[in-house]
């Protein structure tokens, strides 16, 4: 009991932690899309979970809200358009192998140049400032909203734009020929 | 095991009256009309009968939610794998009563078409005849099927064997 | 040649198009990302809304029906067959369950080709008796039509209230020959029993209260947006494709023809009454919807008159115990059933049995209208289809 | 705007409520039973004495489930030739309660008729209770319930 | 954090609930004596293809693409619905902006057929 | 991470013995009868709707049904198609269920402690992003069914899982938006302070932008009741169409949790309903002075909130059960049409509208 409660946030940080690696490797090797998505799922379920342990309720949520509609795409376009009994003719990832270690070696970079400009300090991102206005407690959500439309307008009016394409491009892509 | 010895044992019976309750009174039979008699099997939901006061009105389509299978009307050759392989998918426990003439024994029809009976294909539990029987023959045929559960043993393998396993 | 164009050739280029249509197979590109494939479903024997057990071979695309192909059968009894091996008079309680929603019409349609075929003449007592009874069950038809029509459209509750009505009609028949579906309640030459006392004014206090119980119905279907965008438009019937089909009854008369045998070719009582058949012009769902409400409506204004009028005397032609058609004899008797013209094709031989015995029966001929009907529809509504047509599968496969 | 909805919930709500209060159309049926009509046809009753043997019935039946067999036998009290029935059975499961043989009777009152008003004729063994002989038909009464043997 | 752990609660005494009726049903169900037809229901006919053979329509694909996109849109307007009166009429024109953009979209897919299923 | 385990740990050991913790085991326990009843409310209405009695025979007034009912299910044998996919098979019914029950712990069933002057809380928690969490935890249920539907390997289920995904997805939108409005008017996505919002300023917010705020309400309805795939939305599992819709192939234990899904998410949204548009716990017209007797302050406060709240709860799953009574079903394109084309610009409008109002006033 007493280690319980001495390191249950940590305990439950690192279960969450390695269940999200866990199922994100399980996205790659799983054969059947199906299993992937599921996998996938329950990798972003856990990353909520994470931003719950870091006070980022709200961020949590639309990490479910967001990404579990967004699986939910794909499991769609598994059911409706990938014949599963004809998977074990298909290889899938020869062809394009290069092209994803180029991918992963760029992100990786990505990874590194940013952990090198910021440092490893004290994060940014402390539970204290997740969940206050100005120096005001207030919950997550409100701090959320006070940065993204004051700070961040302008990304705001640009992630519009961005589903606005997101659209054109499902209609487009949906079109029938 | 005989009966006396089941009976001996508290446990067994006190068990089997609770779900034999428990199997009675929430008879789901399954929405499957053959002919003439599935119109009075309609009628026996209707206000005036009304079926679901003994708590068997949720009539569901797919067998794998059905306890009973009412066959109502007159089994033809054609049709006769059908209603078996419907009985198949149709989980156990699970009854069967066979409404009206035709499904008892092929009824007026004599004929190269028909299946002479019902009980040829599938195990039946009870018999309702009638051409098309009322829907309180058909109640009570309902009410004969709920002593029979009553009286059946879930441990008794015996009688177990009877209830399921019968093949047709 | 192909049966598709054989008849093409006969009955015109439209349907003809649409049989080559139907039995062509659809080939599915499979290499294309975003083309889909179709589905083969069997809808029936075992489906709620397959009104028995007719058994629809779909081609599904997503929801939509590519193709729908009937296969009946499944309870075909042979009954044509019986007919030949028992007495006229016998084959009456085979009639009943022909269509088994109404059997009185059945019985009508049968005992009146015997009549003809051997030359009895109905007392007028029976005659109307007959009527009465006949219009009793096209009320008691179109209620259970419509008790079923609406629990495939999603609405359950109709159902309830039109058993209610149709328990009481039921009763009436049961009081006046014994039993509730299964009538055997006409006979070669006149009818079995007379009226018994007081059914007149328990059918006369049934009839006062129906009108009110209709429009019950419609308060719950007629103007619901949900039920008028379910049914509105919904299964198209233009008038030449159904006369093509010989289609009848309700479903033509929806569809804007004005055919109907009581009419036409009054039979027993109807020469004597009054009543309007009601005709629509749109020829969908919910104009065949319409048609059998008023029908209903009509027909309590038949019985009603019929029991004002109601004569006095025999109700059994006077007539040998066993009955002989002359020899190479043939009748074609057909009346309008709640389903359409329901009549008997019988041949005599000189002996008590019908030589050959024919049904034409009302639901067959409709049925074949669906698969044209549900092409390119939605799954719901080729349910809607299939209700409104009004099948019962004993008459189809007989 | 709506209304048509609401209308369809008023004319639901209206029954609900008179429901509540009333229900005057359900009939509890096992323990009131509605009397059938007095024209029902339902179980067979045969009356041997008033029967004259003349197997009309039996002819006249759609799907001859009625059996008869007699034989002539001197009937030592008033010296005349009788008919006396070996046997009459009639098929049950199979009939299809047409009221044809009724009909046919030529006796008055009718020996065979249908109007007894018993329906109730469930049964887990259609060949013992539902193939009648001459005895069952002339005291049919309501079927005694089954012991635990006889279901099993 | 802390109103979190009751339904972190709640989770575990959800999954305990299934695991026990399950295994309840494990216990005591009917055994069957291996007669049941595990085959696909198929109206009572043998099935002469599975359902995953198949491939399905795309237009209900097409509905869940669109669904992100709103249901990304509809995440935005939670905070700034919270936060309305501090942000005020700024935050009012800066979200019916971002509406505006996006009702373009929605009037374009609409107009491109996408909405219409008949 | 220190931080947190300050306020973690003694929280942690606190609340495994605190009185919330028994409420939320007592609210669990109650909820399951809770739904076996609603069924059996459900089939006694219809059965009052339809002029008949419905079931009576079993227990009194046949109270023990859904007891029976349940029972039989459990003692069902289970069958697992043979070409499904047994481990999505299992795990659809539990991912229906789930969230169902865990969205219960977020609803105010009553008042808080402080808000009625000590005592107990009258629910299991509060928490600050409590509609978005309820929203994001019934997307989670929408899987259950897709999944339920593609695992048994069935036409029938197939196609029913299909269209309840694209159903249930595309009134969330429009769900979405009227959720945002009764947020505006309370400033805050907590329940228990949209509740409290409503109490101060004296209305439902059913009344409050007179007509918005009922026409959110109404968007919410429709949007519920499909998202419960109820009539006049059950698509899903519509018995004249589908056979079961994607519960087919389910038997027994199994099918039975789908059925407490479907029954627990009819008590979820009507829940969402009565907090967010009808004052939640609170009496009727809460500043009107008058009508103070609705009070009952001989009962403790807290149980008067849960009382006003059941009754508000019981006549929105009255309500359910009216429209299943009455409605024929839509059509799926139809259904899409309402959803895409009806309520979604319609709730853009009202929230433009309330937005407009609101920045008017300030």
């Amino acid at each position: 009991m007493e280690f319980l409660t001495a390191h249950g946030p940590a305990l439950l940080f690192y279960l969450f932690a390695a269940m999200a690696l866990g199922s994100a490797v399980l996205v790659v090797t799983m054969r059947n899309p199906m299993y992937g998505a599921l996998s996938l799922l329950v990798s972003f379920l856990s990353v909520a979970v994470l931003f719950f342990l870091r006070n980022a309720e709200f961020v949590a949520v639309v990490q479910i809200f967001v990404y579990g509609g967004g699986i939910m795409v794909l499991f769609l376009f598994v059911i409706m358009l990938i014949n599963l009994h004809r998977l074990h003719e298909v290889r899938m990832f020869a062809q394009s192998a290069p092209l994803g270690i180029l991918v992963g070696v760029l992100l990786v970079a990505l990874f590194v140049f940013s952990f090198v400009g910021v440092g490893f300090g004290p994060a940014l991102a402390t539970p204290e400032n997740m969940v206050s206005v100005e120096g005001q407690a207030a919950g997550n959500s409100e701090a959320v909203a006070w940065l993204l439309y004051r700070q961040y307008l302008l990304p705001f009016e640009v992630a519009s734009v961005f589903l606005l394409v997101a659209m054109v491009g499902a209609v487009i892509l949906g079109r029938r020929n | 095991m005989t009966t006396s010895e089941i009976n001996a044992n508290i446990l067994t019976t006190s068990y089997d009256k609770l779900f034999n309750w428990a199997r009675r009174s929430a008879i789901w039979p399954m929405q499957f009309g053959l002919a003439c008699c599935a119109i009075e099997m309609m009628a026996v939901l209707d206000p005036r009968h009304d079926m679901s006061r003994f708590g068997a009105e949720v009539f569901r389509a797919s067998p794998r939610q059905s306890d009973l299978m009412i066959v109502a009307g007159t089994v033809t050759e054609k049709m006769a794998p059908i209603v078996r392989r419907l009985w198949d998918q149709m989980p156990e426990p699970k009854w069967s009563i066979a409404m009206g003439a035709c499904a008892t024994c092929g009824g007026p029809y004599r004929t190269y078409a028909v299946t002479q009976g019902v009980d040829r294909v599938i195990p039946v539990d009870v018999y309702v005849p009638g051409c098309p029987p009322r829907p309180e023959a058909l109640l009570w045929g309902l009410l004969h099927l709920q002593r029979k559960i009553d009286r059946s043993s879930v441990v008794d393998t015996k009688r177990e064997r009877l209830l399921v396993g019968r093949s047709g | 040649m192909e049966w598709a164009d054989f008849t093409a050739g006969r009955t015109g280029d439209l349907h003809g198009r649409a049989i080559r249509e139907m039995t062509n197979t659809t080939n599915t590109r499979r290499d294309t990302l975003f083309d889909v494939e179709e589905m083969e479903l069997n809808f029936g024997p075992q489906h709620p809304s397959t009104h028995g057990v007719l058994r629809l071979k779909l081609k599904v695309d997503g929801e939509r029906i590519v193709d729908c192909y009937p296969i009946i059968g499944y309870l075909h009894r042979g009954t044509e067959k019986l007919f030949e091996l028992h007495p006229f008079f016998q084959n009456v309680p085979h009639t009943d369950r022909l269509d088994y929603v109404a059997a009185a019409t059945n019985n009508l349609a049968y005992v009146g080709a015997v009549e003809k075929l051997i030359g009895l003449v109905v007392p007028p007592r029976a005659r109307y008796i007959r009527t009465i009874l006949c219009e009793l069950q096209r009320i008691s038809s179109h209620l259970l039509w419509l008790a079923t029509h609406a629990i495939d459209i999603g609405a359950m509750t109709p159902f309830f209230y039109c058993f209610r009505e149709r328990e009481i009609i039921l009763d009436l028949f049961e009081e006046y020959c014994g039993a509730r579906l299964t009538l055997n309640c006409m006979r070669p030459g006149g009818q079995p029993f007379d009226l018994p006392v007081g059914w007149g004014e328990r059918c006369a206090e049934f009839l006062d209260d129906f009108p009110s119980k209709i429009d019950e119905y419609e308060g719950l279907l007629t103007n619901n947006r949900i039920w008028k965008k379910r049914t509105v438009g919904v299964g198209v019937l233009p008038a030449d494709l159904a006369q093509e089909y010989g289609v009848t009854g309700p479903m033509l008369r929806a569809s804007g023809v004005q055919w109907d045998i009581r009419k036409a070719m009054p039979y027993e009582a109807y020469g004597d009454v009054e009543f309007d058949i009601p005709v629509t012009y749109n020829g969908d769902t919910y104009d065949r919807y319409l048609v059998r409400m008023e029908e209903m409506r009509q027909s309590v204004r038949i019985v009603e008159q019929c029991l004002d009028k109601l004569p006095d005397g025999l109700i059994m032609a006077k007539s040998p115990r066993v009955l002989k058609a002359p020899k190479q004899s043939d009748a074609y008797f057909s009346i309008e059933g709640p389903k359409g013209e329901i009549g008997f094709y019988l041949v005599g031989d000189g002996t008590p049995n019908p030589h050959r015995c024919r049904v034409r029966a009302p639901s067959f001929m409709n049925l074949q209208v669906v698969p044209i009907l549900a092409k390119d529809q939605l799954l719901a509504d080729m349910v809607a289809v299939l209700g409104t047509t009004d099948i019962v599968l004993g008459e189809v496969d007989r | 705007m709506l209304l048509d909805l609401f209308a369809g919930l008023g004319i639901t709500g209206k029954h609900l409520l008179k429901n509540l209060f009333s229900t005057k159309v359900t009939v509890q049926y096992p323990e009131e039973r509605r009397e059938p009509a007095h024209r029902f046809r339902g179980m067979f009753r045969l009356d041997e004495d008033r029967c004259i043997k003349c197997t009309l019935c039996a002819r006249d039946c759609p799907i001859d489930i009625i059996y008869i067999d007699w034989h002539q036998e001197l009937n030592p009290e008033t010296e005349k030739k009788e008919k006396v029935l070996d046997r009459f059975d009639i098929d049950v499961q199979r009939c299809m309660f047409c009221g044809l043989c009724e009909e046919a009777c030529p006796t008055e009152p009718k020996s065979i008729w249908l109007t007894t008003k018993t329906y109730e004729l469930a049964s887990y063994d259609r060949w013992q209770n539902l193939y009648v002989d001459i005895d069952e038909l002339q005291e049919w009464k309501v079927r005694p319930d089954y012991t635990d043997d006889e279901i099993v | 954090m802390a109103n979190y752990i009751p339904i972190l609660v709640f989770v575990l005494v959800a999954i305990g609930f299934l695991i026990v009726s399950l295994m309840a049903a494990r216990i005591f169900r009917h055994g069957g004596k291996g007669g049941t037809n595990a085959d696909p229901y198929e109206c009572g006919n043998e099935a002469d293809s599975l359902a995953h053979d198949h491939r399905f329509s795309i237009r209900y694909y097409l509905i869940a693409v669109l669904f992100v996109i709103f249901d990304v849109e509809t995440i935005f307007l939670f905070p700034w619905a919270v936060m309305f009166d501090r942000l005020a009429l700024f935050g009012f024109i800066e979200m019916m902006v971002f509406l505006a953009i996006l009702v373009v979209g929605y009037v374009y897919v609409w107009n491109r057929g996408a909405l219409d299923w008949a | 991470m220190q931080e947190l385990r300050d306020i973690l740990g003694p929280t942690l050991f606190y609340y495994a013995f605190s009185p919330a913790i028994k409420i939320a085991v007592v609210v669990f326990v109650g909820v399951l009868p809770l739904i076996s009843y609603l069924v059996l409310a459900e089939r006694k209405i219809l059965g009052f709707i339809q002029v008949r009695t419905g079931p009576n025979r079993v227990g009194p007034w046949g109270l023990f049904q859904p007891i029976a009912d349940i029972m039989k299910l459990l003692v069902k044998e289970d069958v697992i198609p043979n070409k499904a996919v047994k481990w999505a098979f299992v795990l659809a019914p539990c991912l229906v269920v789930g969230p169902a029950f865990v969205i219960f712990a977020v609803i105010p069933f009553g008042p808080s402690a402080a808000q009625t002057g000590g005592g107990l809380d009258y629910f299991i928690t509060d928490v600050n992003i409590g509609v978005l969490f309820v929203v994001a935890l019934a997307t989670i249920g929408v899987y259950g069914i897709i999944i339920g539907g593609w695992s048994s390997n069935s036409k029938f289920s197939l196609l029913g899982g299909l269209r309840s995904a694209a159903q249930m997805i595309s009134y969330e939108v429009p769900q979405g938006f009227s959720l945002v409005i009764p947020l505006l008017m309370a400033g805050t996505m907590s329940l228990q302070g949209i509740v409290g919002a409503q109490l101060e300023q004296g209305r439902w917010f059913l009344f409050a932008f007179f007509p918005f705020g009922l026409i959110a309400f109404m968007i919410y309805l429709i949007a519920g009741v499909a998202e419960s795939n109820r009539n006049p939305f059950d698509l899903p599992e519509a018995e004249s169409e589908l056979v079961a819709g994607f519960h087919t192939e389910y038997t027994g234990m199994r099918f039975a949790l789908f059925f407490l899904g479907e029954y627990a998410n009819m008590i979820v949204i009507s829940a969402v309903a009565v907090t967010l548009f009808l004052g939640g716990w609170a009496r009727p017209f809460p500043n009107v002075e008058a009508l103070s007797f609705l009070d009952a302050s001989f009962l403790p406060a807290g149980l008067v909130g849960v009382l006003w709240f059941s009754l508000k709860l019981s006549v929105f799953l009255f309500v359910y059960i009216w429209f299943r009574g009455t409605f024929p079903r839509y059509r799926f394109d139809q259904l899409m049409d309402l959803g895409w084309k009806w309520l979604i610009p319609l709730s853009l409008v009202t929230l433009f509208a309330v937005g407009l109002w609101k920045v008017l006033l300030l």
